[in-house]
């Protein structure tokens, strides 16, 4: 069960992930996209600790809807709408049990950008995770890696098709990276 | 007009000039436009989409967007606006262009939509 | 790159932001642009449609235009120049995002082609 | 049979009339276009009145050229590359044969336009005319005046539809404005 201070501690956990790995996510974005995703999450992920920081919160939901507010009105690409749906979703869970938060988010983000698994997007790295009662680090990144072989059908890299094989897809990659800073704070 | 209509792209250049196309046809449309991010650089943002929507004054809109992240902006501020916006699936520039001339001779919504429909791309 | 891309709007805002659209996703695919008229009016016009198609450093074209008065004057141009240009009567913005896509990470242009018959709307 | 003269004095009469009803071309494109017309013609006969005037022209032909070029240079709209078009294809005659120029005019705008007639274009004006061996201003008129009852299928006149219903199409009018100014000359 997550409080106000682990997930501020999940947010500076993953936000460090994004700065740290920037250039890597933008060039996953390159070939099957335009090649901006770390600078949208690094904005985004700038406007959210600036937006927790130093803050009070009276509950977990209250500080889920800063972060979505955050990220949909900072990241600017695809991955805006659709992490701050998780997070808007997150927030409707009224507490901060992570059994019930991931389903949620994964419902929110099949929900905003109508994908499915297998479409090679964030949903396949989501959908398996959020499926687990317990998962692991390894989970994660297997599901990450699993992007590489599928063939985009949604979001810019689907424009590319079966081109985009052989790629890792860089919102599954952040989402990654979300996922294992989680891990790291229930640990 | 009861009628606006709402450019939404990924660029601001594209969202300005749809505008200049679509006003030369349509003086009386009420058109406004959510194009790019603040910063100038290229995206989409739901605040400044809201923004078009409060900026137009007409209470029903049609929107059309460029790319598919466009649009889930597009529907995040649906569901934040009292406006009644529908967003239609269609070539940007042709469908806004179709949209506005009809609106400006007082064409029927639906008679609009009929036209609308061979457009559709996404 | 054998295949360059050409966009020719009434607007010249329409035609640099599409510009700047498709070179996000297509940095290597020669894009070159034929927006409004000479003085900034809205229109178009054969003979920056030509130097357009010679400021392409590919010698095969793929042109995208937005209103049927554009379309006839890609054709005369087509008919003045000595490229390989062909048309196409698809959505502007979507095709032309389409087409650079997809030349950026080369694709045999028979399999671009199919992709562009989905986006015929004209 | 056109010479030289002639056509410089056809297109000096021509100009006069695109002058005087500029304002009322554009008002004609206004229901059911874009509103430019007047203009259009307006700064594309400028433009032809500047490159034919003091100026020496060997044929026929050859003073159409200039006129073509000049009206597909600086018109901007649909009827340029269509007037430019119809004076390319005079240009092709070889001579000032009239009773060859018109068809050849009519073949050239048809297919620069796609256009057939009852289609709400200046063809409605050229066809009946160019069809006939010998034409009178009552014709032109008639032809023009035609138009208003159409219901326009090709040009921005199109996505109106049904409502181009009542109005007169514009480059119908000016292409009654061309002919009439050729009746004049031939007299
Ligand atoms: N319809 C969608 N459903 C789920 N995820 C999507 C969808 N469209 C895009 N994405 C995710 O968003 C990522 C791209 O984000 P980003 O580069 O920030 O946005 P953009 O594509 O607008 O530049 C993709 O790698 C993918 O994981
Ligand atoms: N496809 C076409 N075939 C024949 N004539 C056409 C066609 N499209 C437009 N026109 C003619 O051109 C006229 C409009 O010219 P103009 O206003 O100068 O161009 P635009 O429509 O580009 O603003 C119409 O009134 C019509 O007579
Ligand atoms: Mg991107
Ligand atoms: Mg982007
Ligand atoms: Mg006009
Ligand atoms: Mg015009």
């Amino acid at each position: 069960m997550l409080d106000v201070e682990n997930v501020k501690s999940w947010m500076t956990k993953f936000n460090e992930q994004i700065q740290a790995h920037h250039d890597y996510l933008s060039e996953l974005d390159t070939p099957i996209g335009d090649g901006d995703h770390g600078n949208n999450m690094a904005r985004g992920m700038n406007a959210v600790m600036e937006a927790i920081a130093d803050k009070d919160f009276t509950d977990v939901p209250a500080i889920f809807k800063t972060i979505a507010m955050s990220l949909i009105s900072k990241v600017g690409g695809a991955s805006g709408p659709l992490y701050g749906t998780a997070f808007m979703e997150m927030a409707k869970v009224g507490d901060g049990e992570v059994s019930a938060l991931l389903p949620a988010a994964l419902a929110g983000i099949k929900k905003r950008g109508k994908a499915e698994t297998g479409e090679k997007t964030m949903v396949d790295v989501w959908a398996p995770i959020a499926e687990k009662t317990d998962f692991t680090a390894d989970d994660v990144d297997k599901a990450v890696e699993a992007t590489k072989d599928m063939i985009a059908t949604k979001g810019r890299a689907s424009y590319v098709g079966e081109r985009s094989v052989g790629h890792i897809d860089p919102g599954a990659m952040s989402s990654g990276y979300l996922l294992k800073a989680l891990l790291e704070v229930e640990e | 007009m009861e009628y606006g209509v709402v450019i939404v792209s990924h660029v601001s250049e594209i969202a300005q000039g749809v505008k200049r196309l679509i006003e030369q046809v349509a003086k009386d449309v009420p058109v406004t436009i959510a194009g790019g991010l603040e910063n100038g650089d290229v995206g989409t943002d739901m605040q400044r989409i809201i923004q078009a929507f409060e900026d137009n004054s007409a209470t029903k809109l049609l929107a059309f967007y460029d790319l598919g992240s466009a649009k889930m902006n597009l529907e995040m501020a649906i569901e934040m606006t009292d406006k009644e916006v529908k967003l239609y699936d269609t070539a940007l520039v042709e469908s806004a262009y179709t949209a506005a001339a009809l609106l400006q001779v007082e064409t029927k919504i639906e008679d609009v939509e009929a036209q609308l429909k061979d457009l559709k791309v996404k």
